[in-house]
């Protein structure tokens, strides 16, 4: 329905997410309250300080920075009928998010050996939840993205599509924001 | 009412078809009907809960049920009325009229719609199955941690809860994204936000705080289903955590979530007020203006479920303030439906009762709430039957109220046919007498010192002739309410027929047949006023001597004029919904019904994604052909 | 508004503002690592990290997600989201860090 | 900060509004009869300082609220009544859109009153959760699974479900929970406040009436939160002390009976001072005997009941923490002589 015209002249698809994303925002905004509230609370260790990760998290989050960067590239791609910039660019954000969700698993995995589980103590419950529903996130992004990707090669992503790709990709952006609240409250401010 | 037409197309019924048909259906005229249906079998659920608990409170050291039977229904009747009766109510009513009201032909996501839909009523249903296994929550409707852990609750009843929950929030969630969508981008040309109807207005804003306000207990139920599955500490005194954490959450939705239930009720009244005194809303924009505050001010004030808790003078203060400004933008609203009805010329017609009755019960329960916010005097009426007292003025006398006011009042468009006005009257009357017999004798309960959430109570504390009496009125009450349904019976088997415009309306879902024929609309209308068919049957000023007839909204002609496709019908909306359930449900049996789940939510999602809405074979209908 | 609009697939940045964001956004990335580390910032890093991520915030927003060029009613749409959101983070810290503070003596 | 009055006022006030509540809506013979007899649980009959406050604030917005009750429900009656559409008549009224003078008064004069509310409301926010005066005695609260542990710190007791005060001396109350949230409510010595696990509440108040007051737990808690209620005893001062002079006075121990006890596994949750009992999960029976009542107020401390009470306990407490031990009936008959001698 969204090619009918619409009374702010957006498309109902887009206004959707961007709707989407507001609730979202109450979604993290009540995990990361949590987290903040919490902190400094847990009656046993292991604490943010003592097991934090700075520079390995520095580089996941410059890689999920670039993938928006290919995001917005991908579109532009799109939007030009450039299938080949296309593939190549959402080729690209597949890459990095799947490189950021490996770096998480693997400071998850390094944290559970450390003695940090979700159930240690408060840090950790309210770490790995926020944390792990962002992952979450990130996962179905990746899927979502691969979703796109398959479709370019079967040659059915060309601009009539943009704004397939255009809502895939405030998505993207939005986890990716989410992320850039989170390395900062949870990693850098301890 | 001269320029409403006074044929009646007879269309082939929109609501004939196999079952089949329904359960596929992404027509939102259908959905609402199966939202309404449903709401209103699930109020005799909860009605018949509460009747239980009149008996049983009935009389000193009562014997019709045991503890433990007690707090499943009280938890049951508080769930079931909120999330079963007045949400899906409300939705009924968005669905079957904010595509008619802002001049749309389905709303801005069909299938997203059913989604909604199917997913509430799985939800529903999964909450009602813990009966069954006869485990039923016991927490109370606000299941506050640590009761609810698995230490102090090792059954399934607050697992029942918190998935049953989880699921129809995201239920909430897609259909608030759908109705702000519709409302704000798929106006009629010329409906400036400002000429929304005001139900449409009201209707907007609670999507916007379901969408605001599930989240937080989104997260809250996480946390909780966390603990009980993981043995996380979010809730975990011993771990440094606390189960106050648990009130916040939960309120930071729940305050806003009050404000969900009333809103849809002020809209109504908005609607049919005018209507019926046969003048414009007074001051309609302070009304509008006034809705969006108190939506904005009902994130700022959940802490007064929490005066206590503990939080200490300076957050008692607060919220205590908080709390009492919401009192200026509702009185707003009252002032000016005393004002709109002021100088008007007042149609004494059943819908009339109910909004009248909606305005008179509501002031009550708001009064009380004032008594609320007070802190210290909330000190003595927090958890005693005060606010039992509070809760049902607000609940039955604001939100039933007004749903059924909204009720009576478009039912001849629903279905095409009238109430009959002597029950109605009748009806309004046993349970306005009713209501009051039962819910205000609580007051004294509650000075008295009687607390709330006691399956028995000790003779001689002067509690009995209050709880009597409001026994008796519970059951004037179920009378009032059998009479309603009733008369809803008899006009499906034997009402009049409804004329497109019985009350002489104003908006533009009384410009067509009623029932609205599937595309709603034959020509989308060009809308150059609030109020456009008023406009178009009286002229501007509705002076009946400078009357130009040809401004405004004309009513619709029978038969398309352009070529109008339908999306087709579609049951992987029915089938994501029950995979999801199947796979939040299933977290309570094992992974391999939780797998399944997700497998048939994954599949139905992409079918549905790569399915159009329109495919061949779907509903078209032609100019100058008809639909017969 | 009133008036219907077709689909308005817009005017947005060309591909140069998208690198140079995403330059900009990796320069802020790098700032605040080492603001980290550097410690004599230490009593002052909140406020400055803040800062520093909203505007990275601030700049995915207007750029990769179009907002700059975009309705106004889809910033006012993400905007009340935040708003509230941030209100009830930062209400729900006092009440929390309070909690001991301003407990009844 | 004013200190509160200690002194006890007018009690016909509270019952005066109360009736003037009723009078409005269900008329005098109603209300005569409801407020015939409610000494016990009354939230507007006032026994301290905390519940004269209290209800000095209710006061003042009843009368507000009620006020406005009444201008606004006539409006809307009257409304109703005076521009109904009569008979015949067909044309239409006034198209009247609004007056933005009148919205600017209906919005300021509720803005106005809500002020007169807002000032005593917060004025008394702050009074009752001050510090309260040297003169008290502390009391430590720790809800339980439907019972109640009160402890004096200070004097060396532990009892449970009946708290023992001097009239006008503050009893300042430490309020904690060994399991779920519960909620202390005495109605006429003042509002409630919750037990938390893991942190402590506060709640002080000075009783200035001699006399037995009832509560009841007001958060629910579980199965027998219904059966969670207490008793606050407020006497004179020397009665007061005789009272702490019999509690911390030894028991005399009755080897036969404490064997009986030891024996039929009860040690393992009760405590009796200057016994090997010592557990912690059950109510301290050290002085089970000067107790007027059994578990929370449920039965009356006889012989017959408490025998009814060790024979099942869940029939008398749905779900309630203490087994049925089976005990055979001499077994019973000698703890309830045992118990009973607990004094
Ligand atoms: C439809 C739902 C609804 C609505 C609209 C309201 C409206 C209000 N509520 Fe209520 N409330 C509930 C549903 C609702 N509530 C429920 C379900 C609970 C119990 C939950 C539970 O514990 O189970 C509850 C509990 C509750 C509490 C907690 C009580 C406790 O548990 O201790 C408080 C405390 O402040 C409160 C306050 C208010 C206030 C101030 C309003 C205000 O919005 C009312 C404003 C309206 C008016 C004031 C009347 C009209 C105004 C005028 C005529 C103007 C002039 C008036 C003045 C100047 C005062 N409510
Ligand atoms: C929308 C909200 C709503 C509505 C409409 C009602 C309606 C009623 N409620 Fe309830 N109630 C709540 C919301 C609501 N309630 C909530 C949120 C709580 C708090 C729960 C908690 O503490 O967790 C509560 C708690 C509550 C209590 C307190 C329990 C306690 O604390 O111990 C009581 C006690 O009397 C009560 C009574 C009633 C009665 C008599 C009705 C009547 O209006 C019901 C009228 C009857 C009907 C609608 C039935 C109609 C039936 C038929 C037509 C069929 C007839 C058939 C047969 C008789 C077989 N309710
Ligand atoms: C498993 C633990 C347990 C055992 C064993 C137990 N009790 Fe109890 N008892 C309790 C608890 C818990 C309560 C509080 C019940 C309540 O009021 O909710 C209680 C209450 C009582 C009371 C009432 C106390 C009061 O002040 O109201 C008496 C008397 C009592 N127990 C006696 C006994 C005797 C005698 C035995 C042994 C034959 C016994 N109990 C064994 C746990 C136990
Ligand atoms: Cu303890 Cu209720
Ligand atoms: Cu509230």
């Amino acid at each position: 329905m969204s090619t009918h015209a619409t009374t702010f002249g957006v498309p109902h698809r887009k206004m959707a997410m961007w709707v989407f994303i507001g609730s979202e925002c109450m979604f993290f905004g009540s995990l990361i309250a949590t987290y903040l509230s919490y902190k400094g609370k847990s009656v046993v260790g292991p604490t943010p300080a003592e097991i934090l990760n700075i520079p390995l998290t520095s580089v996941s989050t410059f890689v999920l920075l670039m993938s928006s960067l290919a995001m917005v590239l991908a579109l532009d791609a799109v939007q030009r009928d450039d299938t080949r910039q296309a593939k190549i660019w959402i080729g690209g954000v597949i890459v990095l998010g799947g490189i950021f969700l490996a770096g998480q698993v693997y400071e998850f995995s390094h944290f559970y050996h450390e003695g940090l589980t979700l159930q240690q103590n408060l840090f950790g419950s309210t770490f790995f939840v926020l944390t792990g529903f962002h992952g979450a996130h990130v996962t179905v992004g990746v899927i979502w993205m691969a979703t796109l990707l398959v479709m370019a090669f079967r040659g059915r992503l060309g601009p009539e599509r943009s704004l397939d790709v255009e809502v895939a990709g405030l998505y993207w952006h939005f986890v990716d924001v989410v992320w850039i609240v989170i390395f900062t409250v949870v990693y850098l401010i301890q | 009412m001269n320029a409403a037409p006074t044929d009646t197309v007879q269309h082939e019924s929109i609501y004939s078809g196999s079952i089949a048909s329904w359960l596929t259906t992404v027509d939102h005229k259908r959905i609402g009907v199966m939202y309404g249906a449903t709401a209103l079998l699930y109020f005799i659920v909860g009605g018949v809960e509460a009747l239980i608990i009149r008996l049983q409170l009935a009389a000193p050291e009562g014997a019709v049920v045991g503890a433990d039977a007690y707090n499943q229904l009280f938890t049951m009747h508080g769930t079931t009325m909120v999330f079963l009766v007045l949400m899906p109510l409300a939705a009924a009513m968005f669905n079957f009229l904010i595509p008619l009201m802002v001049g749309a032909r389905d709303v801005a996501f069909p299938r997203l719609n059913a989604f909604s839909f199917w997913t509430w009523f799985f939800g529903a249903i999964l909450l009602n199955l813990a009966f069954f296994v006869n485990q039923a929550p016991d927490a109370g409707w606000f299941g506050y941690a640590n009761l609810t852990s698995k230490q102090y609750n090792p059954g399934l009843g607050i697992d029942f809860w918190v998935l049953s929950l989880q699921i129809m929030g995201i239920a909430s969630i897609a259909s608030g994204v759908n109705f702000t969508v519709t409302a704000l981008n798929m106006r009629a040309p010329g409906m400036s936000l400002m000429r929304m109807p005001l139900f449409v207005w009201m209707a907007l804003i609670v999507q916007i705080l379901m969408l605001l306000a599930f989240p937080a207990i989104t997260v809250g139920l996480i946390f909780l289903l966390f603990d009980r599955f993981f043995d996380t500490n979010f809730y975990v005194a011993a771990a440094g955590g606390t189960p106050v954490l648990w009130q916040h959450l939960f309120w930071i939705f729940g305050h806003p979530e009050v404000y969900i239930l009333i809103l849809p009720s002020f809209g109504i009244v908005s609607e049919i007020l005018p209507t019926f005194s046969r003048k414009p809303l007074f001051g309609a924009p302070f009304v509008i203006f006034s809705g969006i505050l108190i939506g904005f001010l009902g994130f700022g004030v959940w802490s007064h479920h929490m005066f206590t808790t503990g939080l200490g003078p300076i957050a008692d203060t607060a919220f205590s303030l908080g709390t009492m400004l919401i009192a200026i933008p509702t009185g707003v609203k009252i002032f000016n439906w005393i004002g709109t009805l002021w100088g008007g010329h007042i149609v004494m017609r059943t819908p009339l009762y109910f909004a009248v009755g909606m305005v008179a019960l509501f002031i009550v329960g708001g009064l009380s709430g004032i008594m609320h916010a007070s802190a210290p005097i909330d000190l003595q009426q927090h958890d005693s039957y005060f606010v039992v007292a509070h809760l049902h003025y607000v609940f039955f006398g604001g939100t039933v109220f007004g749903l059924l006011a909204g009720v009576c009042y478009w039912w001849p468009k629903v279905t095409g046919r009238m109430l009959g006005e002597g029950l109605g009257k009748l009806s309004f009357w046993v349970m306005f007498l009713g209501m009051n017999l039962t819910f205000f004798p609580m007051h004294f309960l509650g000075l008295d010192g009687m607390a709330r959430r006691i399956y028995t109570y000790p003779a001689g504390a002067g509690w009995e002739q209050w709880n009597l009496m409001a026994t008796v009125g519970a059951f004037v009450l179920t009378l009032g309410v059998l009479l309603f349904y009733v008369n809803l019976v008899r006009s499906l088997r034997s009402g009049e027929a409804a004329t497109p415009d019985p009350w002489d309306g104003a908006t533009l879902e009384w410009s067509m047949s009623s029932p609205p024929p599937e595309y709603n609309f034959a020509v989308i209308p060009t809308v150059n006023s609030a109020r456009p068919l008023w406009l178009h049957k009286y002229g501007p000023t509705r002076d009946i001597s400078t009357h130009t007839r040809e401004d405004g909204t004309p009513p619709q002609p029978d038969h398309p004029v352009e070529r109008i496709e339908l999306p087709s019908p579609s049951h992987w909306p029915l089938v994501a919904a029950a995979g999801l359930t199947l796979a939040g449900g299933g977290t309570m049996v094992g992974l391999l019904p939780v797998l399944a789940g997700v497998a048939v939510l994954v599949v139905a999602v992409y079918w549905w994604a790569f399915q159009p809405l329109e495919r061949p074979g779907n509903p078209i209908f032609e100019p100058a052909r008809g639909t017969e | 508004m009133n008036e219907i609009a077709e689909h308005h697939s817009g005017a947005h940045a060309s591909r140069s503002t998208y690198w140079l964001v995403a330059l900009i956004l990796a320069i802020i990335t790098l700032l605040e690592v080492a603001v980290f580390y550097i410690p004599f910032l230490r009593t002052v890093i909140a406020p400055i990290l803040l800062v520093l991520s909203a505007t990275k915030f601030a700049l995915v927003a207007m750029f990769f997600m179009h907002l700059r060029y975009d309705r106004p009613i889809l910033t006012a749409i993400l905007s009340t989201g935040l708003v509230v959101a941030a209100a009830i983070i930062l209400a729900l810290m006092l009440l929390f860090g309070a909690l001991r503070l301003m407990a009844p003596a | 900060m004013e200190p509160r009055s200690p002194q006890p006022r007018s009690i016909s006030s509270g019952r005066g509004l109360c009736s003037a509540v009723a009078l409005l809506v269900l008329g005098g013979s109603l209300a005569a009869c409801g407020l015939a007899d409610v000494p016990d649980w009354s939230t507007i009959q006032p026994a301290s300082d905390l519940s004269r406050s209290i209800q000095d604030v209710y006061k003042t917005v009843w009368f507000w609220t009620a006020g406005i009750f009444v201008v606004v429900e006539l409006l809307l009656v009257y409304a109703i009544i005076r521009y109904r559409r009569r008979p015949g008549d067909s044309g239409v009224p006034d198209q009247v859109h609004g007056f933005t003078a009148l919205e600017i008064a209906w919005t300021l004069v509720p803005a106005a009153i809500l002020f007169f509310i807002a000032i005593p409301t917060v004025r008394t926010i702050f009074e009752v959760q001050q510090k309260p005066p040297a003169d008290r005695i502390e009391i430590a609260v720790i809800g339980h699974q439907w019972w109640w542990e009160f402890e004096y710190p200070d004097l060396g007791i532990v009892t449970a479900n009946e708290l023992h005060l001097p009239v006008g001396r503050t009893a300042n109350l430490a309020l904690a929970s060994a399991d779920v949230i519960h909620s202390f409510w005495v109605p006429r010595l003042g509002g409630k406040r919750d037990l938390n696990p893991g942190s402590e509440n506060k709640l002080w108040f000075t009783p200035d009436s001699v006399g037995v007051f009832i509560g009841q737990c007001a958060e629910l808690c579980g199965t027998s939160h219904a059966n969670m209620r207490l008793k606050v005893f407020v006497e004179t001062a020397d009665s007061f002390d005789a009272w702490v002079e019999q509690q911390r006075r030894p028991a005399v121990q009755d080897s036969v009976g404490l064997q009986a006890f030891l024996s039929s596994g009860c040690a393992a949750c009760h405590a009796i001072a200057g016994t090997p009992a010592q557990a912690k999960i059950g109510p301290d029976l050290t002085k089970f005997g000067s107790r007027s009542t059994i578990a929370s107020g449920l039965l009356a401390n006889e012989p017959d009941q408490l025998a009814a009470w060790l024979r099942d306990p869940e029939s008398i407490k749905p779900g309630v923490r203490m087994p049925n031990l089976n005990l055979s009936e001499e077994r019973i008959a000698s703890l309830v002589a045992y118990l009973r001698s607990l004094r």
